[in-house]
């Protein structure tokens, strides 16, 4: 078989990689907040979504175990890994909790600044700075200045 | 520093030092020939102990000492022109403000 | 009591004596920073020659105290000045000036006795940064001066610290290459470390080239701290020269400069204290002639020379500071005239003046011609007939040049008291121990590092008087000649170049054409950066433009993100292939 | 079992228990002195864990045998790493109280409280665990209270630096959730001891590879590697100055812990440097940070980013030890840890001080401060000395270590760098030296200065001159701890 057709089968990989693009792109290129969050989860359920499918076990049934008798373990069953699910348990929850706190101080930001657009809360922060140093702001010059001044 | 008396050209009581100048001068040379009568006793005797024998030779410390000043104080003369700039020459805005340029420049 | 002060390293009473000079006030504290020098003094009778005190520190063993007979002369040379200077320091009111003082007499004292490279290192920093107070510290007292002096202190202490960083890299690496701290002769040669702590040391010694500093940054003390300064940081380097690079011979060419050319500068120098600064490095130059020649004879010379040197240089600085104390200047065009109202100080200067000029039967006669002597038994000519030119140099500016014009020569009409007592009697000891060693040489011949070679050394041979006598005397007469013909340079208000002039003009000048160039291409580069980054962010689709501005801006998350994206790629990449 | 043989899981568990605790009773005084109490005791416990911990002590979970049970491990440097964490949180919060009574909303000191606990929770966590799952969940832990703590700084900024914080935190984290898997997919186990014996065999395989590059990125995004330190300054400038204090003097070095268990427990030196060439890509950003955090850092108006600035520059060095691949560099690395934790911490403590007199840390703000301030100037003073490395101090010591182990490694331009960018130090420490000392134009009133405030900086300075004088104990426990790491896993 041929390296392509190879990756072709794992395709829930790509399936993963496509995600995780997509959720970093969101990060990257969206100055909305809140579609900033949203990347963010698209990107760790991408995570997810790798951990499932290595747990998977080709021709593996759900790990509970299938009894052929009572008390009795049914023999020559393929079971999937039950491990990176268990951990996903606690991933999600870890992305519950930061979507939470991500999206608290978003709402917290909105309240600020009156807006959650990236570009308007930097524009804002550059005035605040300003404003800030503005009461002392021939002394902050000065003391600028003075630097360059040796000649 | 505490405040201190600016220069004035009014004449002063001379001392001792000013008043025998020249006595002072006199005495230098008659002390200069007696240091040249002990070389000719010690050259002629010949128990000079020295490293080298140039420093055997009569009054050579006295020329060697001779020249060699009158050549440096006459190249560092020259060098002057080379060298000297004026007092304000690295820090011009400061040493205006300073407080010793008054006195600088009653001289210059 | 004894075994108390044995257990700490020499320099620590100082050291940690200075921290509680705060909680004292007036003549009390006065009192209190004159005895801890006295009090450190007598602590080095609590060792014996030989004796090693160490301490393992950082994984390696050191050893902080070494007393032998080389530390032990510079040793007491230093106390004696630490309780000069303090004395003369009684009139200072700040209690910085006083801490200083005594961290860098102590810090001097302690790199002395230091065994071993690492507290070498530790003490050298010291000295360096307690010291820059005192250049500071007449910016303080005087506002108009107070640029002036932080700029000489940031140039003083920018030397400093380069001389310590150069001893460090060069310890590390001697270290790596031998495996061995031990501060021993180890010459130019024993590794690749040896070269840098040379240069480290020569910085400290003003080596020519290297010089500048000092004539840079005593003059611009206060009157106490060009005193204080001028008697422990290059006699610290020279007896680290002597401990580490004793018969180096590239030293001999090295001194023989340093003797010649700061004569020329002297003589045209009009600052006073400035001209004692240039004989300073005169004086070094035959020190590390010494040193350079590495005979017994020779490194005799140099450190009794070295302690000689201390004495009367302290002794000139302190009457020179004396004079400005009380007249306010210190330019031999405005000063003339002075015996009339400062007797003593007169006397005092001349005493000092016949003692670096090496007249029979003061100090100076009695410890250079050993330097001279030694210079005679290698057969080095041209180095023989340097040094004895410098000697006649010597007679100008410090034996004739700065009595005459201070204290004789145009009377400028200076009518002041005569110096406080507290500077009297430091400068009285100083003239007294000048006479005393000039008269007794075998006091100090005993102490020093080859007291049997000394021994048989006798500097009053008739030969060696009478040649003296008429070098110094015809000299003399040759100024007088001069004067007479008014060929002698008058003293003028100016400022003389010399190497100073690279880095306070030239190096700055280019510096600075330097500076936009780099600020053009930290620009540029930055711009590069920046647009190369708005550039990836443009083709994701983010719209937003990232401020460009000073290096310090904090990005986005956007941003900070790709470049988290793009080094993931990078090293994907480079696993890949 | 003794007491001793459950210390490292009571470390862990004592804060975390505690934290709801405080939340449920919410008495100001109560809690201020609970949290107090709780942090002191787990210092104490991590003292006690320095002194006894030789050979590494395996902790099982529940009493299941590793690798199925969860193990945790103390090692004598994650002894260390501990004690130098518990230490810091124990005298930030000292200044804590204060500084969060002024920030956080009236009735809601209890949260701070609870979420500092927790910080430290994660923090110690993610130190003593020998599971690498654990990591992560400690690693999340300790950044979701981080990037609450961060919002309760006093300005509305505070809200944008924390979230920008947990947007790159996240990413990291999930870089690292991301590695971790894939290794365990490899290897089929999160143990990481047991990890460290399978990769033997399976690291050269692309996966691995891959693996190890999520692992490299996202520590270095959570460590603030350049040039991915963008959160940090915001972060340390715009939280509450017990909380900058506090992560100063504990965050990123948990991070360099991790990351030195990669290179030196996982996958070991030898192959991190030699087969997969981590140095070319570390060095050159080490230097990168350590010049241009500096050269940054001479251009802030603001001392809290300055200190920031600083701190990148320092991560510079800490990542450069690393980078020589050497036990001495490793050793230096430890000993740059501890050198920085105290120094930054306890610069952060007096800017504390600082902010709380004049209401901000800016730098023109600064002026006559030796006069208003004289203490308060001469500690910060103190604290500048000691991030030069100016000899007495702890940044000496362990500058002298870092220069040596690059000679050691024969990087001469390496050591030479190191020594150059110690003079840019001095710069940034002049600028603020500057200001205090030497500009007196627009001076304001004198001061008081309350001995009490002192406390917290006093303590952080006085290590550092403790360790720069003093250096043998700290130099003892870095050089045992880098030979049991640099061996690798038993």
């Amino acid at each position: 078989m041929s390296p392509f057709l190879v990756s072709l089968g794992l395709w829930n990989y790509w399936l993963v990689v496509v995600l995780m693009m997509v959720g970093l792109y969101l990060v990257i290129a969206k100055g909305n907040l809140v579609k900033k969050l949203m990347g963010l989860n698209i990107f760790q359920g991408a995570v997810i979504m790798l951990y499932v499918s290595m747990g998977k076990v080709s021709g593996g049934t759900a790990p509970i175990f299938i009894e052929s008798s009572p008390g009795e373990l049914a023999e020559g069953i393929v079971y999937s890994n039950p491990l990176p699910h268990v951990l996903m348990l606690t991933a999600i929850v870890v992305g519950v909790a930061t979507t939470a706190v991500g999206l608290a101080l978003a709402v917290r930001i909105r309240e600020a600044y009156g807006t959650v657009e990236e570009d308007d809360v930097t524009r804002i922060q550059r005035l605040d700075e300003l404003h800030e140093i503005g009461l002392s702001a021939r002394d902050a010059l000065r003391e600028l200045g003075s630097e360059g001044e040796e000649e | 520093m505490s405040e201190h008396p600016t220069p004035h050209s009014e004449p002063h009581e001379q001392s001792w030092f000013e008043a025998n100048t020249a006595l002072i001068i006199r005495g230098l040379v008659v002390f200069a020939i007696g240091l040249l009568a002990w070389d000719v006793a010690l050259t002629v005797q010949g128990t000079k102990h020295v490293h080298y024998d140039f420093e055997r030779w009569f009054g050579f410390y006295a020329a060697a000492g001779f020249v060699s000043y009158v050549f440096l104080v006459l190249t560092a003369k020259r060098l002057r022109t080379l060298l000297a700039r004026p007092v304000d020459y690295y820090d011009p805005i400061v040493e205006a403000e300073a407080s010793e340029d008054e006195h600088h420049g009653g001289h210059a | 009591m004894m075994e108390l002060l044995g257990s700490i390293f020499p320099g620590a009473i100082l050291i940690f004596g200075a921290l509680l000079v705060p909680f004292l006030k007036g003549n009390l504290r006065n009192a209190y920073v004159v005895l801890l020098p006295i009090l450190s003094a007598l602590q080095l009778f609590a060792f014996e020659l030989g004796f090693q005190g160490g301490q393992s520190f950082f994984g390696l063993e050191l050893t902080i105290v070494r007393f032998d007979a080389l530390s032990r002369i510079f040793g007491i040379v230093f106390h004696i000045a630490a309780v000069l200077v303090c004395i003369y320091g009684w009139h200072v009111k700040r209690s910085l000036d006083h801490i200083c003082t005594l961290i860098y007499a102590g810090s001097a004292i302690g790199a002395t006795f230091a065994g071993d490279l690492v507290t070498l290192f530790v003490f050298w920093e010291l000295t360096a940064v307690s010291s820059v107070f005192l250049v500071w510290a007449r910016g303080m007292d005087e506002p108009a001066r107070k640029e002036r002096a932080y700029r000489a202190g940031m140039r003083y202490l920018i030397v400093q610290v380069g001389s310590g960083v150069a001893l460090l890299a060069g310890v590390l690496l001697h270290f790596r290459d031998t495996g061995s701290i031990a501060f021993e002769n180890f010459g130019l040669d024993a590794s690749r470390g040896a070269p840098l702590i040379f240069l480290a040391f020569g910085v400290k010694a003003a080596f020519p080239l290297l010089h500048n500093w000092v004539q840079d940054a005593y003059p611009e003390s206060t009157v106490a701290g060009t005193v204080v300064l001028a008697s422990f940081t290059t006699k610290l380097a020279i007896y680290a020269l002597a401990r580490g690079f004793a018969g180096t011979e590239i030293l001999i060419p090295i001194g023989a400069t340093m003797t010649v050319f700061p004569i020329f500068f002297a003589v045209i120098e009009n600052d006073l204290r400035r001209v004692l600064a240039y004989s300073l490095n005169n004086q070094l130059g035959y020190m590390i002639v010494g040193i350079g020649i590495g005979t017994e004879l020779a490194l005799n010379g140099a450190a009794a020379h070295a302690f000689a040197h201390i004495l009367y240089k302290g002794l000139l600085l302190m009457s020179m500071g004396a004079v400005l104390f009380r007249t306010g200047t210190i330019n031999a065009s405005e000063l003339g005239g002075l015996h009339k109202s400062m007797p003593l100080t007169t006397v005092f200067c001349i005493i000092g003046a016949m003692a670096i000029s090496a007249v029979p039967g003061l100090s100076g006669f009695v410890t250079k011609s050993m330097v001279i002597s030694a210079v005679g038994n290698e057969h080095l000519t041209i180095i023989f007939g340097v040094l004895l030119f410098a000697s006649a140099g010597v007679a100008d500016h410090s034996g004739i040049k700065i009595p005459f014009f201070t204290f004789f020569a145009h009377d400028q009409g200076h009518r002041v008291k005569e110096a406080p007592l507290h500077m009297l009697i430091p400068m009285g000891i100083a003239a007294a121990l000048c006479i005393g060693i000039g008269v007794y040489p075998d006091a100090l011949y005993s102490l020093l590092p080859f007291p049997a070679t000394a021994a048989e050394y006798h500097p009053y041979d008739a030969t060696h008087v009478l040649t003296m006598l008429e070098l110094l005397l015809f000299a003399g007469l040759a100024f007088v000649v001069l004067m007479k013909l008014g060929v002698y340079p008058p003293e003028l208000p100016r400022t003389n170049l010399d190497t100073d002039w690279f880095y306070r003009r030239f190096a700055k000048n280019v510096a600075l054409d330097f500076g936009h160039l780099a600020e053009y291409g930290r620009a540029s580069l930055w711009q590069g950066f920046v647009r190369f980054r708005n550039a990836m962010l443009r083709v994701i689709g983010h719209h937003h433009q990232p401020p460009e501005g000073m290096l310090g801006e904090p990005w986005t998350a956007s941003a900070t993100t790709l470049w988290a994206a793009l080094l993931l790629g990078a090293l994907l990449l480079m696993y890949y292939s | 079992m003794s007491l001793l043989d459950h210390l490292p899981v009571l470390l862990v568990i004592g804060p975390l228990l505690c934290a709801p605790l405080l939340v449920l009773i919410r008495i100001p005084s109560v809690v201020r002195w609970l949290a107090q109490a709780v942090v002191t005791a787990t210092a104490a416990g991590a003292f006690w864990l320095v002194q006894t911990v030789n050979e590494p002590i395996s902790y099982r979970m529940g009493g299941w045998t590793p690798p199925v049970g969860i193990e945790y491990r103390v090692d004598k440097v994650a002894a260390l790493v501990a004690l130098v964490v518990t230490s810091v949180a124990a005298i930030a919060l000292l200044i804590g109280h204060k500084a969060a009574r002024d920030t956080v909303i009236k009735g809601r000191l209890h949260l701070f409280y609870a979420a500092y606990l927790l910080c430290l929770t994660g923090l110690l966590g993610m130190t003593m665990t020998g599971d690498a799952f654990n990591v992560f969940v400690f690693l999340e832990i300790s950044s979701l209270s981080t990037y609450a703590l961060v919002a309760m700084g006093r300005r509305r900024n505070a809200f944008v630096a924390a979230f920008n914080y947990l947007v790159l935190g996240t990413i990291g984290g999930t870089f690292v959730l991301i590695g971790i898997g894939l290794m365990f997919q490899m290897t089929g186990t999160l143990n990481m001891a047991d990890l460290a014996e399978r990769l033997v065999e399976a690291r050269d395989t692309r996966t691995i590879h891959v693996a190890l590059a999520f692992m490299l990125i996202g520590l270095s995004v959570k460590l603030a590697v350049f040039p991915l330190h963008q959160w940090l300054p915001n972060a340390y400038a715009e939280s509450p100055s017990a909380v900058s204090t506090f992560l100063a003097g504990s965050a990123t070095k948990v991070v360099y812990f991790q990351l030195m268990r990669v290179i030196f427990t996982l996958f070991g030196a030898s192959y991190i440097f030699g087969e997969a060439r981590l140095g070319t890509l570390l060095v050159p950003l080490s230097l990168l940070a350590m010049f241009l955090g500096s050269a940054a850092a001479v251009y802030q108006s603001s001392l809290k980013r300055l200190l920031a600035y600083s701190s990148i520059a320092q991560v510079g060095y800490l990542t450069l030890a690393l980078a020589l691949g050497t036990e001495e560099g490793l050793r230096a690395g430890l000993l740059h840890l501890m050198a920085h934790a105290v120094t930054k911490a306890g610069m952060f403590a007096v800017v504390a001080i600082i902010v709380d007199r004049l209401g901000t840390d800016h730098i023109a703000a600064l002026q006559g401060l030796s006069r208003r301030m004289p203490i308060t100037a001469g500690l910060l003073v103190l604290g500048g000395i000691g991030l030069i490395g100016v000899p007495g101090t702890a940044g000496f010591v362990s500058k002298l270590a870092l220069v040596d182990a690059a000679l050691g490694a024969e990087h001469v331009f390496v050591a030479g760098a190191i020594l150059m960018s110690s003079l840019i130090a001095v710069v940034y420490v002049w600028r603020v030296v500057e200001v205090m000392y030497f500009k007196t134009e627009s001076e304001g009133p004198r001061l008081r200065e309350r001995p009490a405030s002192f406390v917290p900086a006093g303590i952080f300075l006085a290590l550092m001159l403790g360790m720069g004088l003093y250096s043998e104990p700290a130099f003892e426990l870095a050089r045992a701890g880098a030979s049991q790491l640099f061996g690798g896993m038993p």
